[in-house]
This record gives C-alpha cells, structure tokens and sequence, in this order.
C-alpha cells in the first residue's frame, strides 16, 4: 500500500523547504555582511538590511503555515516534533539574520569611515568565513537529520569561540590604538558574529530533538 | 452573503416537487379521455359488462397516460408512469373483494339481528324457525372457552420453543425451526381429524371444547411461536450481553430484560394467534360435538362455537337458516376484528 | 511485554458449568422446543395407524386411483377408495390460485411501499389485515353467494374467447361450482398473506441502497428493479409458497363453492373438481367404519402433501435468503 | 474523459458556463495563512471551464411538515473546491445537503423555500426533470451502500443503467471512474466478484466510483466516512483531495479533524433549539485558527456551552 | 460509597489486598514528558487500597473456533488508571477485552488459553462463579444499550436486580451511580422515565451509571462513544476521567485522540494477516509523542503501508 | 450547559502558570543580577547563575509538557494559538534567564573588582530597575492577555534604549577613563540589559497574536 497523506507529506516537505530557503537566504546574508562590514560597501549593507526584512516576513509566513498545518492535520510523534522543532528553527534562522543585519547596520553605522582597524581584517574576515561554514552546515543538518553532522556545527562553534576570544583580547591588550569607540563597535561585532554561530548550533540541536524526542 | 443576512421575511414553505394545478388537470383530461372511449369501444365490440368496462379503462388510461408522458420525459417516465399504474390497479383489485365481503356481510347479516341473539341458546329453536327465535349465546361462550383452553395450551409452549430459538439457539435450532414451519402448515382438517383420531376414535370420549381447543392449540402454536420468535429476535443483543455483564445469569436476563422488552409483541403475537383459530370451522366438526344448548362445562359434553354454527346453519338449507349464518358470521366477524383492532393498537403503541 | 512465547499454547478449556437456575431453565426449553416434532410425529403416526388397513386394501391405487365407492355387502363394509381426482384438482386449484394471486400481491406490496400516498396506504394495509383475519368460512359464503355468479359469467367468456388454451377448454359448457371459483375465492384468500410478506420483505429493502439509486438519477421503477426487486424477490417466492400451502389445505370455503367428483379434471372452467380437505368434510358425515378410516388415510396423504410442499418452501426461501445477500 | 462524450451531450448547459468560476465564499480574500489552501485551489481549477460555475444555495429553508428544521441558508460552492459542512448534531446539515439534489423531497411532508443554483438555474425550477438534476449532482452517503446484488464492474456502471443512458465504451469509463476514485489497483483482477466481498473503505470508495459514472459536476457527501476505520477514512480523504481536481465537493462532516483536513472551505452550522443557521463560513484555515464568531470557536475546539 | 456496604462484603477478597499497587505496564519509569499525566495518576489513587490491585492479563489467546484472533498478549492494568487499546479493525480488541470478564465464551466455539488475574485471581479458575467476576468487572458497550422496558432508576439499579443482590439505600446508590457517571443533574426529574427517552449520549452515560450500581473494580468499555456526536463524546471522557479517580478503566477506541485524550497507558495492537499481537504499551504520552515501534508510529501518526 | 474539557482547562491553566512562575524567576534573576554587580556580590551572582539553569530546566518540562499537550489534545484555534505562544514565550524567558546569567557572569569575571565605575552605579541601577519592571509588567501581560498593557511594556522598552543609548555616550565620551576593558564590559553589561526588555517585548507581542491571531 503506497503512503497515504499525500497531502499532509507535501505540506511537511513544504515546510522543509522554507527552513533550507530562510537557511540560503541567512547564508547569502551574513557572508555579504561580512563583505559589507569589511569593504565600507554601504550598497551591500544595505541590501542585507533588506534581505532580513525578507527573512522576517518568510518566517512569519512559515509560522502561520505550521500552526495551520497543526490545526488542520492534529499531527503526533515524529510529525509533530518536526512541525514545533521548525517553529523554533525558523525563530533561530530569524535571529540570525538580524545578527547579519546588525553587522550591516556597524557598516552603515561608521560610513564612510571603516569599522574594522587593518591588523582586524584578517581576524573578521575569518570570523565572517567561519559564520558562513556554520550556516552552510547547518543547513545540511537541517536537510539530512544527520545527528552526527550536528556534532561537527558544535565544534565549528568552539573555533567561532576561539576567534571570538581572539578578537577580545586583541581589544584588551595595551597595543590597542584605536580608541574606546572602536573597541565598542568590534565588540558588538564579535559578540554578533558569536551569537549568529550560537543560535546555529541551537538549529543543529533541535535537530537531535526532532529525531530522538528528547533533549540532548 | 454568504452570512445569514438576517431575511427575518417569513419565507413560505413550498413543495415544487408536487404535481401542479396544470399537471392535476392534465391527468383528469387524460382520465376523461380514457373514459370516452371506454364507453366507445365497449359500445362498439363485443365486449360486454362491468368487467369489460374496468379492463378497457385501466388498459387506456395506463396507455394514455405513458404516452403523455413519454412526449414529456421519454421512455424513462413512459416505464415508471405504467408500472405506477400496474401498481395501483392491483391495489384496487385487491381493495374490491374485501368491500364486497364487508358490505355483504353486514348488509345481510344485520338483517337477522334480534333481541334474543346474544342472549338465547337453540336449545329451544330449530335453525329452520323463525329468525326472531333462539340465539347463539352457547356458540359465543363455547368460542370463548375454545380459545382459552388452546391459548392456554398453546401459548407457554410456543414462548418457550421462541425462547429457545432465540436465546439458547442450540444445537437442534435449524431442526426446530424447520418442524414449526413445517407445523404453520398443516391443513386445519388434518389437525382436527388427528385429535378425532388419536383421541375420539376407540375411545369413550366424545367431543367437548377442550378437545377442540387440543385441534386448535395445534394451529395456534406456529403462528405465536413465529411471532414471538420475530419480536424476540428484534431485541438487540447488546441488551443480553448487558445483563450477562452486569453478572445475571441467562435464565435471570431472560425473565427481567428479555421478556419485559418484548413484553407487548408477545401480547400482538398471542392476540394474532388467536386471530388465527377463532374462525376455524373444519376442525371444530370432528372435535366439539354438537351442541345447541349452552354447555360450561369445558371438559364435558358437547358444544358448540361461532363458526361451527354457522356451518351447521349453512347446511339447513332455508332462507332461515341461510340467515342464521350470516348473522352468526357476522357476530364472529366482529369478534374478530375486535381482537384485531387491539392487536394492532397494542403493536401501534409499541413503535411510538 | 508480549514476551514472544513462540511455543504453540493449546486452547484452555473454560468451565462455563452454568448456575443450577440456568441448567433447569434451559432443560425446559430444551424439552419444550420438541413438542413440535412430538406434535408431527404424533399426527402423522395416529393418522398413518388409523388408516393402514386403507393403504393395505387399497395399496397404491389409493393415491392414483380415481374412484371412491363404499357399500354394504352381507354386513359387512367394503368399497374401492382411490383419490387420484382429489389431488390432481387440489394442486389444480392451488396452482391457479398462486398464479393469478402472486403478481397482483407482488404489485400491491410495491404500490404499498413506494407510490401509495399515506392516507391510501393505510387504509390497504388495514383491508389486507382484516382480509387475513376473516374466517375462511366467511370466504365460503361470500363465494358461493356473490363471487360465484360473476365468476361463472367470467368463465363463459373465458371459455368463449380462449378455449383454443387447453386449460381453458371444458367438456360441457358447465361452469357452475368449478375449479376456476375455487380458485379465485382461494387467490382472495392468500393475497392478504402473500401480500404482506412481500410488503414486509419489500419495506426492508435498505433505505441507503434506495437512496443511492434516486441519487443516482433513477426513477422509481429503475430503482424498484434494481434494488427492491433483487432485494425482495426471495420473498415474493416465500410469500407464494406459503400461500401454496394454505391454499392446498384449505376446507370449508372450497367445499361451499366446488362441485366435488372423483373425476380426472383439469379444464378449470368445468364444473367438477376435487378437492382432499373438502372430500373428506363431504363424505365424513355418511362415512362407515371403513370409509372413514379411508377419510383418514386421505388425511393423511394430505398431511404429507402439505408437508412436502412446505418442506420445499423452506428450502427455497432459505436458498433465495442466502444467495440474495 | 472521452468516455463521457455522450453524457456530456445529455447535460444541456454545457456549452454556456465558460466563465471563470467568480462564486466565492464570503471572506475569501487570500491571506497569508491560507497560503497552503490557496496552492490546492490553485491546482484544482486548471481551465475553470469545465467545472462550470459550482452550486449555489439562495436563502435555502427546509421543512418537515410544520417544523422548521433549516433557516435561511445561502452558501456559494465554487467550482473546484471542497467546502465542508460543521455543526453539531441535528443542526440541519443533512437536511441542507439533501435539499442541493432533491434529496429533501422524498420525505412525506417536507417543504423547502429558496433556490439551488447549478449553473445559474435553479434546479428547483418547475419542469425541471429532477433525474437530470440528480445526475449532475451526485450523493456518497454515510454508509457504504453498493447493490449488492451487482458485481464490482456492474456497481461502477450502475448508474448508467439506472438513468438508462448509452455509453461507448464501457470499460473504458469503468477503469476512469475506479481510478479516480482510488480502487482500480485493488479491484482491477475482481471486478466480476460481488461488491459484498469489499472491505467497507473499499465498499465507500466503489460507491464514490459509482457516482462518477454518471460524471456529476457536483458531489455531496453526507459523513461518507463516519462507518469507517481511520484507514479508510485517509484513503476516502486522499480520492476527495483528487476529485476536487475535476468536481465541486461538499461534504458534511462530523469529524472537525477531517473538515480541516480536506476542505477549502468551512461553513459552520448551528441550531440552538430553533432550525439550523448558518453561523459562519469561510476559508478553513481561517475557520480553524481564527473564526470570527465565537461560537464558531467554541465548536471547533471542543467548547461547549 | 455507603450505600455499597453490602455488596462489597460480597466480593470475598476485600481484606486481603491492602497493599499498595505495584502492578505498572511496562516502560512506566516516569519521565519528564509525563507529568501532566502523573499528575493525574496522583489524583486517582488517594490511598489506593479500595482499588485493589488491578487486573492482570497474562499470555492470553482468544480463538474463535480454529481461528486464533488474539496470540499472547500479556498486559497489567494498574488499579485507577485508564489503559486505551488501540489498533486497525480486526486487530482483536474487543476479543481481548472481551476475554477480560469472560464474555468471550458467549460465542459458540469460543476458546482462550493464558490467565486473566483479578486481585491475583485468576478468573478462570475451575469452580470460579462466572457471574460474581461479571460483577466486579463490568462492561460498557459499543451502542448504549439501556433496557428499554425499565425506568432511567430501574436501570441504574438493573444490575442488583439481575444478580439478585440487596442494598439497604437504593435511592443514595443510584444518586451516587447517577452523578458518578455525570448524569445526576440532566435526569434527577425524570427518574420514573423511560431510558428510551434520554438522548445517545445520555444513554450511554445511564449504561454507565448501571455497571456502577454493582461497584466494579474494574470497567471494560468497548468504543463507548463510536456511536456518539462530538459533544456527548466528551462528556463521557470527562466521566471517564472522573471515574478513573475510583477504579480501573480498560477502553477500546478507534478514535485515536480520544486515546490520546482519556488514557494513562496506550497499548497498540496490530494483526497482519495473522492474530492479532501486542506491538507496544506504554504511558499515553510516550505513544503519542515518541513510540518505540515503527508501527506505532505509523499508526498513531496515521500513516498506513 | 457547564463548559466541557475540564482537563484540557486544566493543562492550559497550568501552562500558563508555568510561564508566570518563570516570569517571576527570571525578575528574580535579572533584580538579583543586578544587585550582584552593583555590589560586587559574588554569592549572589552564583545563586542567579544556578536560578538560570533551573530556568532552562523549567523550559525544557514546559516544551515537552506543551508538545504532549498538542499531540494529545490537538487543539485548535486560540487554544493552539496560547500553546503555540507558550512555546516561544518560554524561549524568550529563557533567553531572559540567560542575560541575567551573563550579567552575573561579569560580576563573577570582575571578583573581587567591581565592573561598574562609580559616576555609572546610578546609571546601570536605573538599567536594571527598568529591565525588573518591564519584565513584571511582562508577567501581567501574560496573566491578563490585556493587549493595551502591552504596548506600555514596549514604551518601557523605549527608555531602556534611552538608558542604553547613554551608556554608550558615556564609554565613548572623551571623559572616559577606565580604560577599553572596562568599556567592553560595560557595552556588554548594556546589551544584556537591551536584549532583556527586547525579549520582554517580544513576549507581549506575542500576546497580540495570541489574542488576534494576527503578527501587529
Ligand atoms: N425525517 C425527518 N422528519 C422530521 N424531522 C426531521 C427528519 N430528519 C431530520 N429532522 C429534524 O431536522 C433537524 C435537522 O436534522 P438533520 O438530520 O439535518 O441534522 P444533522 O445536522 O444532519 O445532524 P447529524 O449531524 O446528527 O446528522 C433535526 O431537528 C431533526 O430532528
Ligand atoms: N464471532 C466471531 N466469530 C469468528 N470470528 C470472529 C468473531 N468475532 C471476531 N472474529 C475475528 O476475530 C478477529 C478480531 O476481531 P475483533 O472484533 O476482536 O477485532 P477489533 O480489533 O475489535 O476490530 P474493530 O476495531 O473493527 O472492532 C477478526 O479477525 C475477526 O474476524
Ligand atoms: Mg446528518
Ligand atoms: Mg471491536
Ligand atoms: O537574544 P540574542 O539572540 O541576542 O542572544
């Protein structure tokens, strides 16, 4: 006997979609951040703000379905994880992109001045890089329900620590010349850049929820 | 739209289903037109009669009538409209003889009603005298006792063979259920001259009610068991397993939930059995003796019932006693319908 | 939890050992539901005991022979019984009867259930009711007073235009107290049974099949034909053979309108017929010993005739009930 | 379809109805939620034209003798969709339903005020051949009814037999009609078997595929699936969500889980000791996450009082 | 509970089981996820010694002349808890449960082997007075089936006229059975009225309230709301819920919400083809939010093939 | 007729309690927090650190409660809708828990130092006495899904960015004088206080959907 609840199966699948969609669309978002924040691009700073207007609309638009698809299909067990573990994905994804849009708004922020001093750049631009790597992973986590690949966005996390550390102490440290303000700006940016890898993590984690039922 | 938009206007109801005034007068002119020719060809061949006149209407108009409707809606409603008309023409059929008996009966019957008829005996009358002379007050009482004794006789045991068809259904059912049916058949004849057999023949005992009542317990029996088993077999299942579930035994189940519930179908089920015997004749003639005089004694001496009389009355021969009978036939007529009206209205009350 | 005991377990026996109350509740019925077959048994032995010395004289002629004569020689009762006539016009007159009764039955248990409007179906139901509950003597009466004058004139014409059908033939144009009224005073009398179990089996033809067949855009006769028919047909069958039965045991009323002879007739419209049930009514009165333990052994060959009949009947119904589901 | 040229023929109205279907549910404005429900829409009316323009019910009552069981009820069912029909019991959904193919008529005394119509003409029209009418809107009852005194193959074919029309080829339009009904694969080898042998989905299925013979443009469900398993339900939902593709569907349902499931539309009924009204109706996303009365609310999760 | 003074010195093992139920399904661990329904547990068993031990199934098989239904099922029913059996048609649940209080072996040809333990007895036992286990374990069924001859209070009290039991207050007992099984308030005015009358659900509640009147240990439903509309169907739940509180409920649904709803242990039965096994039992939620049996899944989530 | 589903109220009802117990956690938390690094009280940032976990506990029993509340109740419309709201409503709380955690967290990083320069006592008190406020009135938001309460909750919001703002004029004033590392600390201090009412926001916002059903 073949499935049956076609419909339901596309709607599901539907859903999935969208989290690897909203997941491309912060991928695209914090990498041209990343430019942006690094360059002085005020252009592409301003279309990632823009983009995470999209983002937000999207995933209101995916939380409206899936409470839909919760009234109208009353799923259980595995459906239902997977309908609530979107639910919260889809808030991470959200927060992720507002991570990239505040990095963009540093960039918009400082214009025409640039936010990041030079011996920075390369500590940024990895940081950004390592951002992206996350994000990519984690979309194929999201894609494949693989728990172990879930393990590996953790570890990519710790190096994301690292830098974060990395960025801190570099602030800290006696040589530093340019000033409080610029301090403040690249402490943001860390701490964004940190907490974008963060709610990253927490997407690869529910992943090990939907597929086992219990928190990890 | 869409909403109730509160059309507080009180719509009227309407019936678009039903034949209008044109259709109505249509199927009039359809019946006059059948009648004119009726009268036309029953004038012009040879047919002759009152039955000519029914055949050659019915014929025409079921015939007229599916052509006026094939013009309409083709062969599909040509079909219905004749088969509708088969349909009520056998109603009427049926419908005829039944007036004419009623009508009959009561026309003549009434004509021998007098003041002595339910309260005198034959004892000092012979069916040739004058109507206004005796009466048939033993026949009544003896249908009566005749009744009685064959319900008594036949009633426990066809509520218990329903009993056991219905709630042990062991193992001999089918064979039992095939003898009551067997038994729902048998000639009232061959019942009575069975009792004159086994009983009356070689005997020093002569006919008396209760040997008529034992030929008459005999036919009594399939027809209650038969009902009974049909009102016991609609008491739904769920209501023994409910009593067996809350810890009764079967024999408990059965005397409080079972019977009770099909407390007023058996009551229909006696009342059509005795429907059935009251106006038995031909088992009666070899049974009950003869008897023209009241006889209370059951179990003694001859005596006599409604539709023996009448047979007896039949056989005189005279316009006296020709009207004997149809007065007695009457009687028993009304006996019966009586039984019959409450029989349904019992059976009535239950369905409400 | 189900602890995959692959062994094989042998059913358990339950003591269902009931209460004293329900053992002895149940030897009653028990004993009771055999007082049919003791009522059979009894009257086939008491009628077969009574009239053994008819069959031992008469031997086969007594079913096939067509003469019954009973005199007194030197004292002593002798006579030739034969009541070949009285079946042959038994099952004429029944088989007449079923065949003209069965199709108006069957169409007025359809026009019954599904074109009668309320008011006239219950006044049908009522008449069908009372015409079951009216004394067969009644029927006599009726018959012979008022049904048998028509029914001799519809003969006449019967005999006038259809005469070249063998059973429509007659010897003599003598209609009177024929094979024909009985007949009809018999179809009369099994259309209120024949008609209400077929109105009965017709009215339980499911409601939700019906439906489906208007929904379907039937008419009322496609939708008869196809789901009331197929449904019910069994029943109609039932319904006659009942009917069969009580027409081939019926007495009094054919005994008041059928001119009996032990003669080979099978013109209905000839007035000479034979009936068992009414013979022996007939001969009963002036019978002698001996005649009437020949009443007796023609009751009965009637006894097991009904019950053949009956016994077919069932097996037909039950065959029709099952294959129809 | 080619099976059905010659039926085709039969319904007059075919050629008229080439407009796109503008009936519509009242608050049918597309919404961000109903995104999903807009998608099935979508699929479900290709051309629009064959589908004609739905049913629609104009200030429908319903009588039995002198009660008034049904009030005022005017409900739009566009081509193409399903609309599903709530309430609690004995708020006259059945009695609404049976009134939009003439059902209503067969009990002794009912009345009704209002029109239907199908495609613009009201079916309730004088003159109308009420046959035809119920040919163009088939009925899939509560249970599964088949004839059982036909096989399988007979069943689907049953209705031409009933309306006695003539088909081509008849086993050609036996295949379509168990295809779109989702039992072809399981009867395909028994279709001389008597449909007794059938599983009550099976049997539901078959008397769905009997009603396509007839190639309805409107299909009325009343519980279709309230005699079966939760399997056969899934299986009965899957055949609607395609018929819809090709027919409008209306459905009364008992099962508030199954009206969110299959329909685009929700219309809710309630009778409140009088005759049953039409409280609200509406997109079913709608209905089932934000239903604007209360009432409507109260009923779909399971508050009473 | 009074008025049942006599009738509980009729069960004869009252004394004996005083100690606490240590009778659990299987996988009963609590877990976080299960707290609501602890929570309840909590409420149901106050001092737990009236409720006895429950009642225990143990290898049970069920055939019906050759034909093996139901193969090994092995189930403990802790005392005030409510065990929802669910499954595909066919999957023997009602044989099962009908084994449970010994009507199983109504049906001619019937045999079962294994144990059922009531109180640690088995109710198999030779000599075992089949209507006393009836008393202690009662039956509600599919379609409400009060006895229609008998008043709504002759009803209620049917059950110690059937067993030919005496109770000294009969007026407090069917008060008490009454607002026990919710029905008190709707009927208080028409005790003297027949059962006839009440409507599906109301019934079904009086059926209720009569398997109470003879004071069950346990109480065996089997789809005791298939028959019913949405709102009767929670009123009964709700009773179900209330009456869990005093003794030990078992209740076959098809409805798997209902499961999900009214029960604290779930068990899932499946046949394919052969007789019907138990796949899994397990605390309600755990079922319904993660099954460890692939099918369960399948079958709670609705997915078939 | 008396309102049915009498145990499904009762899971509601206790759903809601949860999340008003875990309001008045995290206002423990956040006031608790803010007393720890005013007064360099190292006892109580560990106690706030350890409310946080229980938080997250709390969180976690809430999730799985509300996820066996839809499989086994399958609600719909406004009683989705709160379990659904319920759902995100604790992760919000969650992360409310958190900022009171990394408040406490820099109290401990200072120990036995203070993070907080004298002339900015008074402005980080008014930051946390704020943030309590907000997140009290959050609770009554949620207790009375009064929608006019919570715009007030996002006014208050207000005036934390203007507290916010200030801070950071503070830190980049050339008056500044203790240093990048205290200023770090600080622009962190202020986002976690930031992000605090922002997540209080959220919260009464959600109630706005609950209500309507609507995203305002
Ligand atoms: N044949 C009938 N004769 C008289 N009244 C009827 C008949 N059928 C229905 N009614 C009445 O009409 C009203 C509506 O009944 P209807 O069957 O349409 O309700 P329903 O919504 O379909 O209920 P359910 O969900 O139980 O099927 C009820 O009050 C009912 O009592
Ligand atoms: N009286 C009977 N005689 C013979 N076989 C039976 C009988 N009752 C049930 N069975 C068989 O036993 C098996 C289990 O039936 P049972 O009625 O217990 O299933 P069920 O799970 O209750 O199904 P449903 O959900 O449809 O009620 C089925 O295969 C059925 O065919
Ligand atoms: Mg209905
Ligand atoms: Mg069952
Ligand atoms: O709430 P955050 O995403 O800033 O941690």
């Amino acid at each position: 006997m073949p499935l049956i609840r076609s419909v339901f199966q596309d709607e599901l699948d539907g859903v999935s979609q969208t989290l690897l969609d909203l997941t491309a669309m912060v991928c695209t978002a914090i990498s041209e951040a990343t430019t942006s924040v690094l360059n002085r691009d005020l252009t592409i700073a301003e279309k990632v703000i823009e983009t995470d207007d999209r983002i937000d609309d999207m995933q209101h638009e995916l939380d409206g379905r899936i409470i839909t698809i919760i009234a109208r299909q009353q799923p259980v067990a595995t459906d239902l994880r997977a309908l609530v573990t979107a639910l919260r994905m889809s808030a991470d994804l959200e927060r992720m992109g507002d991570m990239a849009h505040h990095v963009a708004k540093i960039t918009r922020m400082r214009h025409p001045e640039t936010a990041i001093p030079t011996e920075l750049i390369a500590l940024i631009k990895n940081m950004g890089e390592t951002a992206l790597a996350i994000a990519t992973k984690m979309g194929q986590v999201i894609a494949t329900r693989n728990v172990d690949l879930a393990l590996e966005v953790e570890r990519d996390d710790d190096e994301m620590d690292q830098l974060h550390r990395q960025l801190i102490s570099t602030l800290i440290a006696p040589q530093w010349s340019h000033g409080v303000e610029s301090a403040i700006d690249l402490t943001l940016l860390g701490r964004y850049y940190e907490r974008f890898a963060d709610h990253a993590v927490s997407v690869s984690r529910r992943v090990h929820f939907l597929v086992t039922g219990n928190y990890s | 739209m869409a909403t109730n938009a509160t059309v507080v206007s009180a719509m009227k109801p309407t019936m678009p289903w039903q034949p209008t005034r044109g259709d109505r007068a249509r199927s009039v002119i359809r019946l006059l037109i059948s009648a004119l020719l009726t009268y036309g060809i029953v004038a012009l061949t040879p047919l002759k009669g009152k039955l000519a006149y029914f055949f050659v209407f019915i014929a025409l108009s079921t015939f007229i009538t599916a052509v006026d409707k094939f013009r309409a809606g083709g062969k599909k409603a040509a079909q219905d409209s004749f088969v509708s008309a088969l349909a009520l023409t056998a109603g009427v059929i049926v419908f005829l003889p039944v007036a004419s008996i009623l009508f009959t009966t009561v026309s003549r019957g009434v004509k021998g009603f007098h003041k002595t008829l339910l309260t005198d005996t034959m004892a000092k009358a012979s069916i040739t005298d004058p109507i206004s002379m005796g009466g048939i007050l033993h026949a009544i009482v003896g249908t009566i006792m005749i009744v009685l004794l064959a319900s008594i006789i036949s009633v426990p045991l066809s509520i218990m063979t329903a009993l056991y068809l219905t709630e042990i259904k062991g193992r001999a059912s089918g064979f039992i259920q095939f003898l009551v049916q067997a038994m729902s058949g048998i000639p009232s004849i061959v019942a009575g001259i069975f009792i004159y057999a086994a009983i009356l023949v070689n005997t020093a005992l002569r006919g008396s009610a209760i040997i008529g009542a034992l030929a008459l317990a005999i036919l009594m029996i399939p027809t209650v068991t038969r009902t009974s088993q049909e009102v016991l077999r609609l008491i739904p299942n769920d209501l023994r397993e409910a009593g067996l579930a809350l810890g009764a035994t079967q024999w408990k189940t059965v005397a409080t939930i079972v019977l009770p519930a099909a407390r007023s179908g058996l009551v229909t089920a006696f009342i059509l059995g005795v429907a059935r015997i009251a106006g038995e004749t031909a088992p009666l003639l070899f049974t009950i003796g003869a008897a023209d005089t009241l006889n209370l004694n059951p179990i003694n001496g001859a005596n006599s019932a409604l539709p023996y009389y009448t047979w007896r009355t039949l056989t005189g021969g005279t316009p006296e006693s020709m009207q004997r009978a149809w007065t007695a036939i009457l009687v028993l007529l009304i006996v019966v319908l009586a039984l019959f009206i409450t029989a349904r209205s019992i059976s009535r009350r239950r369905i409400s | 939890m189900s602890t995959t005991v692959h062994t094989t377990v042998a059913p358990r026996e339950i003591s269902t050992r009931p209460r004293p109350s329900d053992r002895l509740f149940r030897a009653i019925l028990n004993v009771m539901s055999y007082s049919s077959l003791l009522i059979l048994t009894l009257i086939g032995t008491f009628l077969i005991f009574r009239g053994f010395e008819t069959f031992r004289d008469q031997g086969f002629k007594f079913i096939t022979g067509f003469e019954w004569t009973s005199n007194v020689v030197d004292g002593v009762e002798k006579g030739t019984f034969g009541i070949g006539a009285m079946i042959i016009g038994t099952l004429l007159i029944a088989f007449t009867a079923i065949a003209i009764g069965v199709p108006i039955s069957a169409m007025t248990a359809l026009y019954l259930n599904f074109y009668a409007p309320a008011k006239a179906k219950a006044l049908l139901t009522t008449i069908l009711d009372l015409m079951a509950a009216f004394p067969s003597i009644l029927f006599g009466l009726w018959g012979y007073f008022v049904l048998a004058p028509m029914a001799e004139y519809w003969a006449k014409l019967l005999y006038k235009y259809f005469r070249w059908i063998p059973i429509f033939d007659a010897p003599q144009p003598a209609f009177a107290r024929s094979p024909f009224i009985a007949a009809l005073v018999l179809t009369v009398m099994i259309i209120p049974i024949v008609t209400s179990v077929s109105r009965e089996v017709f009215s339980q033809a499911p409601l939700d099949r019906i439906q489906a067949a208007y929904a379907l855009g039937a008419t009322k006769w496609a939708m008869i034909r196809t789901v009331v028919i197929p449904f019910g047909a069994s029943g109609v069958v039932g319904g006659a053979m009942l009917g069969l039965g009580r027409a081939m045991g019926e007495t009094v009323a054919i005994y008041m309108v059928l001119n009996i002879a032990f003669i080979n007739n099978l013109h209905i419209l000839y007035g000479v017929g034979g009936n068992v049930a009414s013979m022996i009514v007939q001969k009963w009165g002036e019978s002698g010993l001996v005649e009437s333990k020949a009443l007796l052994a023609a009751g009965f060959v009637l006894f097991m005739l009904t019950l053949i009949v009956n016994s077919i009947a069932n097996l037909i119904v039950r065959y029709a009930v099952k294959s129809g589901k | 379809m080619s099976a059905h040229e010659d039926l085709n023929s039969q319904n007059d109205n075919n050629g008229e109805d080439m407009t796109i279907a503008n009936a519509q549910p009242s608050h049918a404005a597309p919404k961000s939620l109903s995104e999903v429900s807009a998608n099935r829409l979508k699929d479900r009316t290709p051309g629009n034209a064959p589908l004609g323009t739905g049913l629609e019910a104009r200030n429908i009552h319903a009588w039995f003798s002198k009660h008034l069981a049904v009030q005022d009820i005017s409900l739009d069912f566009a081509a193409g969709t399903v609309t599903a029909l709530i309430g609690p019991s004995g708020c006259g959904k059945s009695t609404f339903i049976r009134t939009l193919n003439r059902m209503h008529e067969f009990i002794p005394g009912a009345a009704m005020a209002g029109e239907v119509l199908l495609n613009g003409k009201d079916i309730y029209e004088r003159g109308t051949d009420v046959t035809k009418i119920r040919l163009q809107i088939g009925m899939v009852f509560q249970k599964p009814n088949p004839f059982p005194s036909m096989t399988i193959g007979e069943n689907v074919l049953s209705g031409l037999k009933l309306a006695q029309l003539k088909v081509t080829n008849k086993d050609d339009l036996m295949e379509e009609c168990l295809e779109r009904a989702g039992l072809w694969n399981e009867v395909k080898d028994r279709l001389g078997a008597h449909a007794g042998g059938l599983s009550g989905g099976q049997q539901q299925r078959l008397c769905i595929a009997r009603s396509l013979a007839v190639n309805p443009k409107v299909l009325l469900m009343d519980e279709p699936c309230s005699a079966l398993d939760p399997g056969s339900t899934l299986r009965i939902e899957e055949t609607i969500g395609e018929l819809a593709k090709s027919m409008t569907i209306i459905i009364v349902t008992h099962n508030m889980q199954q009206a969110a499931r299959v329909s685009d539309y929700t219309a809710f009924f309630l009778s409140d000791g009088g005759p049953g009204k039409l409280i609200e109706v509406g997109p079913t996303n709608e209905i089932f996450s934000t239903p604007r009365d209360q009432r409507t609310e109260n009923y779909v999760s399971g508050r009473f009082g």
